[in-house]
């Protein structure tokens, strides 16, 4: 059976840089895919390329085992990869279901002619979409700017969800959260897989890694440095994939 | 990046230095126009230097007009122009009568001969001796005050001679237009019955002579008569009188017979106009002028042309038709 | 400065691009000798510095606050405030029997004192009561105006000492024909002579000052915090720098510099009036952008600034000089500020 | 934490969170209260009412009807300037250049009406035509500085200053340098100045002009209620406000105002979007500038001191907008206006120079900014 989303032999190069060297990976549905290394390993980059910030050098991109492009960060969205990303690009002045539905808003006609949007319709649909989650915001109406962050993470998650992403991509998703927070993140995230829906984490923490995560993917200057399953390795191990150690005790043999 | 620029800098000034005087020819006479502001009682002025210009086969630079009231905007235009050169007689409405002493002074020190046009310098008297304003030929312009006066007794006579009158006045500063509305003042003083309620300044907008009046007819709701000290000043004034509805019920007078205060005049929305006589004044001045610079004549220090009136009566009559600024 | 090394690859179509400014100018004087000879002389350099004296100075003024990233939009209206200010002051001090002289120069002196004050609140609103910098000096911009029309009812100060005129209208330097020179007062000769003047007044008290504020800019420690709080306001904080002082002193020098413009006003028009500035605004911004410096901050510099009020300096006076209707101006100083900002996103490294 | 990340975000907010100033603490108490939250929120408004009541007292003929009407005609120009503003300010963005857009359409349209009435052209024709050259030369500005922005990535403050500058050297060209142009036919002064009902309390109602037979003596009796212009501006207002608060358009507005970023990964097409808000912004402008002719008859020229785009942003400010973006609301800038608008009016009838509403202009400025900035969501 083909892979919900699959990559083979990326590359992509800035100016005399190769940030992503021939990397390639998959990750199938209900499976959560954590993506590890250094800073400038080329993390970012790689998950860039597969939400459509940036094009690949060499690559391809199969979605269901069918050959995709992705040009736009639209395209992505259209194809239901879905991306949140740290800071996560919400509208602070908006309420919540205002940005659960930004740029898709629903519509109904007044008067029979002019499309107005449809505040009802939406705030009951992000009710729903919260409510499947588990995630509780005790008023709508309220402005992002007072919601806390793991609240705001939650909308920007359930934004995703409520578009129907088959995958989706979480950039430090627990970076600037407080403990507890973190740990509803996570919960979350399990709660996603059980509905079947591919995640791809980018994380420098290793207890979320663990935590949530089937497998790991280990990113060193570019390359892929290693893949594991979760239950088959330690923290020593991915750490000591991260920063290279491995190569150099077999160097030093 | 610094150094390129310096020597940039430096081998223009060397060039400018280097860059040869180039003399004028003088044979003909050429005179400078230099208006107050832009507006049709300067370019009626204007009609009339031309013609005279045309008629004495003198040569005319018409200076580019100020786009508002006051020497920061005309001193550096007339700085410019005398920069240029060329002209041996300048007509000038200093828009102050103080700021223009130093500017004028260095352009009659280069030779050339000055005559104001509709305002002055200093107090207007250029036959003192031991002033610091007294080198101009002379001053040509309305006897404001009188004028002032004479509109209170024009309207005074459309009023009844009794009730509440109003002056919508344009800028303190400007001499003649300070004239006009202590005339008035003065002039409606000589009618027991009639109260001058208020002066008000509007500055040479129209948007703000038109609030203001508006205030004062809100202010006092009996109000007969009004007193526009300009075409801007007089034309916000109509504009109230429409807004408030009252064409007809309030007496405007105005000064200056632009087109659109004779229009209005034709309509009913005012009632009477001042003419002053602009484009007189300009060939008066160019009159003199050449006659100083060809003949030697000796120039009366004031010239004052008159005034004419227009109303309803006479509006349409050909006679007055050559006194309406176009 | 610093990137000179940099710089050295620059190909020489960058480097024309960053020079643009220079180049312009060279190309304006030379169309306008070209167009009116009348044009090409020391006199015609010495009026468009000394019409310019106002923007140079105001620009200056926009110049110091730019840098930390803000705007100043009551600088017109401080300078009309200041006119005000001076020349009742100058009144009032000759009205108690000071000699002529010592009337200006007290009047002068207290006026760039009092000049400080819209800048301190001004500085006080931005950096202690987080007012953005538009809503504060725009706020300022009414409450210098209607304080200023308050003061003078609607008529411009009269009956200043006719030495003010002297003053604002002279030259450093006079040669009469014979060849004598002679400082500050004009010779007197029969009419129709030449007399050359050398250096306006007006324009060395501007510049006076200028250089004054450029050292300080450029090469001390405060001018250095400007540009890092424009830069990068977070930085600024966290390495220690009194970002709320040091914006305060840019707004008081803003306002500063406008009050230095209003004083040359007043020297040069002998009066005083609220609105002296009021269309000055436009040029005063336009100098900095055009100079290169940028809105969002930490960029910008004395030099730069002079060389971008020049061009409209020399526009104005150089389109008069030949004959061409001022509307021109308006277009080509509006283009020219739009054109600035485009160039200088083509070529970014034009102001490091 | 969260506060950080937000920090990270937004430096230049971030000396103001450091600030510890008085403002934030003074959220505390009353204005925790639901009235308190109410007062604060329309706190323009209230102080509205309250000047008002005072002019009200202080100044004879302040409290009349008549005056209301004036007050509302004669700032038909600023309501309208200030929503087109309004719009620009929501982005984060700012337009400078609609008080010379304004100037430009009224000047334009004059120009036209009088050349071609001159040229004998039936007279509806000659005000149509007008009006539509006037009308469509107000969208290329907007065009402009939109393209400018989004294109070239010219601030909105440059582009639009840029543009200030170069409609008003073409305003001048037409108006050959500063002269209001006449001759536009005089029918359109009264379509400009009319009211929708003319009642004598004594006989009879007419509609849109004064029965025929009134007569000096007792033209002062007339009731004249709603002026034409009241009508052009509720328009403007209702169709600005209703695009603003319940469509599409006006909720991305509103998002590109909150978060530029949050906005293009919503899949707004941002730049499209910005252009067609200063097109609409230098439109609206053009319609201000356009009634200006058939109030006062004449093309007007924008005197530079007048100053038109910075009171309408001082009016939408006040109206409770942020510079920042991402907040206000047309019907609190029309509050900004009609503050802004009785202060003035109130001063001239109460004898008070006008001049303090300079200053006036420049305290209450400084107070909305405090206030937005100790309620940051009330709006």
């Amino acid at each position: 059976m083909a892979h919900l989303l699959e990559a083979k032999n990326i590359t992509k190069r800035f100016g005399g840089l190769t940030a992503v060297d021939d990397v390639s990976f998959y990750v199938d549905e209900g499976e959560v895919v954590a993506l590890v290394g250094d800073n400038g390993a080329g993390k970012s980059t790689l998950i860039k390329i597969i939400s459509g910030v940036h094009k690949p050098d060499v690559g391809e991109i199969f979605l269901n085992g069918e050959k995709i492009h992705i040009d736009s960060p639209i395209d992505a969205i259209n194809h239901g990869i879905e991306t949140i990303y740290q800071d996560l690009a919400l509208a602070e002045n908006m309420d919540v279901p205002s940005n659960i539905f930004l740029g898709r808003e629903s519509t109904k006609k007044a008067f029979g002619l002019v499309p107005v949007v449809n505040q009802e319709h939406m705030t009951r649909e992000s009710r729903k979409v919260l409510d499947r989650l588990d995630i509780q915001i005790p008023s709508l109406k309220s402005n992002i700017r007072n919601l806390s962050g793991g609240q705001r993470q939650a909308v920007a998650i359930s934004r995703s969800i409520y578009w129907n992403a088959k995958v989706l991509i979480m950039d430090e998703p627990t970076a600037a959260l407080g403990i507890a927070e973190q740990k509803k993140v996570l919960e979350l995230v399990s709660s996603l897989r059980k509905q079947g829906i591919a995640i791809i984490i980018i994380s420098h923490q290793m207890y979320d890694v663990f935590s949530v995560a089937d497998r790991i993917i280990v990113m060193r200057r570019g390359i892929k440095a290693g893949e594991r399953l979760v239950r088959d390795t330690t923290s020593e191990e991915i750490v000591s994939l991260i920063v290279g150690a491995e190569s150099v005790e077999k160097r030093s043999q | 990046m610094k150094k390129r620029y310096s020597a940039v800098l430096v081998i223009l000034l060397i060039l400018l230095t280097l860059a040869p005087v180039f003399g004028q020819t003088k044979k003909q006479l050429t005179f400078l126009f230099m208006p107050g502001v832009q507006d049709p009682f300067y370019t009626t002025m204007e009609k009339g230097v031309r013609a005279k210009c045309k008629e004495l086969g003198v040569n005319l630079i018409v200076a580019e007009y100020p786009k508002a009231w006051g020497p920061e905007y005309q001193v550096p235009i007339l700085q410019a122009y005398a920069q240029r050169g060329g002209f041996d007689g300048l007509l000038i409405a200093p828009t102050s009568v103080d700021a223009l002493k130093a500017p004028l002074k260095a352009i009659y020190d280069k030779g050339v001969e000055i005559i104001t046009v509709d305002t002055f310098l200093g107090d207007g008297d250029y036959s003192k001796p031991n002033t610091d304003y007294n080198f101009p030929l002379s001053y040509i312009g309305s006897d404001n005050e009188l004028g002032g006066k004479m509109i209170a007794e024009h309207l005074a006579k459309l009023v009844g001679e009794k009730g509440k009158v109003f002056c919508e006045a344009t800028n303190p500063d400007v001499s003649s237009v300070a004239g006009r509305v202590k005339g008035f003042t003065e002039g409606v003083a000589e009618f027991p019955n009639m109260k001058l309620v208020g002066v008000e300044w509007c500055l040479d907008v129209q948007q703000k002579a038109q609030e203001q009046t508006l205030a004062a007819l809100q202010k006092d709701k009996d109000i007969v008569g009004i007193f526009g000290t300009n075409v801007f000043s007089a034309q916000g004034a109509n504009q109230a009188v429409v807004n408030a509805g009252l064409v007809g019920a309030i007496k405007i007078a105005s000064w200056d017979a632009t087109i659109t205060n004779i229009d209005n005049l034709k309509k009913g929305v005012v009632d009477l106009v001042l003419a002053q006589k602009p484009g007189e004044m300009g060939s008066l001045g160019v009159e003199w002028l050449y006659k100083y610079l060809t003949q030697k004549v000796q120039v009366p220090k004031k010239v004052i042309p008159g005034f004419e009136f227009f109303t309803k009566d006479n509006v349409n009559d050909p006679a007055m038709q050559q006194y309406i600024y176009q | 400065m610093s990137t000179d090394t940099v710089n050295q690859k620059s190909s020489l179509q960058e480097r024309l691009g960053r020079n643009w400014i220079g180049i312009f100018i060279f190309l304006l004087v030379l169309i306008f000798s070209l167009s009116a000879r009348a044009f090409f002389s020391v006199d015609t350099a010495q009026l468009i510095f000394f019409n310019g004296t106002e923007v140079f100075l105001l620009g200056i003024a926009e110049l110091f606050v730019i840098i930390t990233g803000g705007i100043d939009l009551s600088v017109g209206f401080v300078m009309g405030f200041s006119t005000v200010v001076a020349s009742k002051l100058i009144v009032m001090f000759a009205g108690l029997g000071l000699p002529p002289l010592a009337s200006i120069l007290a009047g002068s002196v207290a006026t760039m004192v009092i000049g400080l004050l819209p800048g301190l609140v001004n500085g006080w609103l931005v950096a202690y009561l987080r007012v953005p910098a538009f809503i504060a000096t725009f706020s300022m911009l009414g409450v210098t105006h209607g304080i200023s029309e308050l003061m003078t009812q609607g008529i411009p100060t009269k009956n200043l000492p006719s030495l003010a005129g002297m003053i604002g209208n002279g030259s450093f330097l006079y040669r009469a024909p014979n060849g004598a020179l002679s400082f500050f007062a004009r010779p007197q000769v029969a009419r129709g002579q030449t007399v050359i003047a050398i250096l306006p007044n007006m324009v060395v008290f501007a510049f006076f000052f200028i250089l004054i504020f450029a050292f300080i800019l450029g090469r001390m420690k405060f001018g250095r915090h400007l540009y890092a709080i424009g830069g990068n306001i977070d930085a600024a904080i966290r390495s220690g720098i009194n970002v709320k002082r040091d914006l305060i002193k840019a707004y008081v020098i803003s306002s500063l510099f406008a009050s230095l413009a209003g004083i040359s006003y007043v020297m040069k028009y002998i009066t005083g009036k609220p609105d002296a500035g009021a269309n000055m605004l436009l040029e005063a911004i336009a100098a900095v952008v055009i100079g290169g410096a940028s809105m969002a901050g930490g960029s910008g510099t004395v030099g730069r600034t002079i060389l971008g009020a020049l061009v409209i300096a020399i526009l104005e006076t150089g389109l008069r000089i030949i004959g061409m209707q001022t509307f021109m101006t308006y277009i080509l100083v509006g283009a020219i500020l739009i054109l600035a900002v485009i160039i200088d996103q083509i070529f970014p490294n034009r102001n490091r | 934490m969260a506060d950080q990340g937000r920090q990270a975000a937004r430096p230049a907010r971030s000396l103001a969170s450091k600030g510890g100033v008085a403002s934030g603490g003074a959220a505390g108490g009353f204005f925790q209260t639901p009235f308190g939250r109410f007062s604060a929120r329309n706190w323009a408004l209230i102080f509205l009412i309250l000047m008002i009541v005072i002019f009200s007292f202080a100044g004879p003929g302040f409290f009349d009807i008549a005056n209301f009407q004036n007050i509302i005609h004669l700032n038909t120009g600023t309501f309208l300037l200030a929503a087109a503003e309004t719009l620009v300010v929501i982005t984060g963005g700012i337009d400078l250049s609609i008080g010379y857009v304004y100037g430009l359409a009224s000047v334009l349209g004059a120009k036209v009406m009088q050349i071609l009435g001159a040229g004998g052209m039936a007279l509806p024709a000659v005000i149509a035509l007008g009006m539509l050259a006037a009308l469509l030369v107000s969208i290329l500005p907007g065009l402009g500085n939109g393209f400018l922005i989004t294109r070239f990535k010219v601030p909105p403050f440059i582009a639009t200053m840029g543009m200030w500058g170069i409609c008003n050297g073409v305003t001048l060209f037409l108006s050959d340098g500063f002269m209001p142009v006449m001759g536009a036919p005089s029918q359109i002064n009264d379509i400009g100045n009319s009211y929708f009902l003319y009642i004598d309390p004594s006989k009879s109602i007419r509609f849109f002009s004064k029965p025929p037979y009134i007569t000096l003596t007792n033209i002062r009796n007339i009731l004249r209620l709603v002026p034409n212009s009241l009508f052009l501006t509720l328009l403007v207002l209702l169709i600005l406000g209703f695009v603003m608060s319940r469509t599409r358009f006006g909720r991305h507005t509103y998002a590109i105002g909150g978060s530029m970023d949050a906005a293009v990964r919503a899949g707004i097409n941002v730049d499209r979007h910005l252009v067609m808000i200063y097109v609409i912004s230098s439109f609206v402008s053009g319609v201000a500038g356009l009634f200006n002719l058939f109030q006062t008859g004449i093309g007007n020229y924008t005197p530079s001191g007048a100053n038109y785009e910075l009171m309408a942003v001082a009016a939408v400010v006040i109206g409770g907008a942020s510079l920042t973006g991402g907040k206000g609301r047309i019907l609190g800038t029309a509050v900004g206006v009609l503050v802004l608008a009785v202060l003035e009016n109130g001063l001239q009838i109460a004898g008070i120079s006008a001049f303090y509403r300079y200053i006036g202009v420049g305290v209450l400025l400084t107070i909305a900014v405090i206030i937005d900035r100790a309620f940051p969501d009330l709006f």
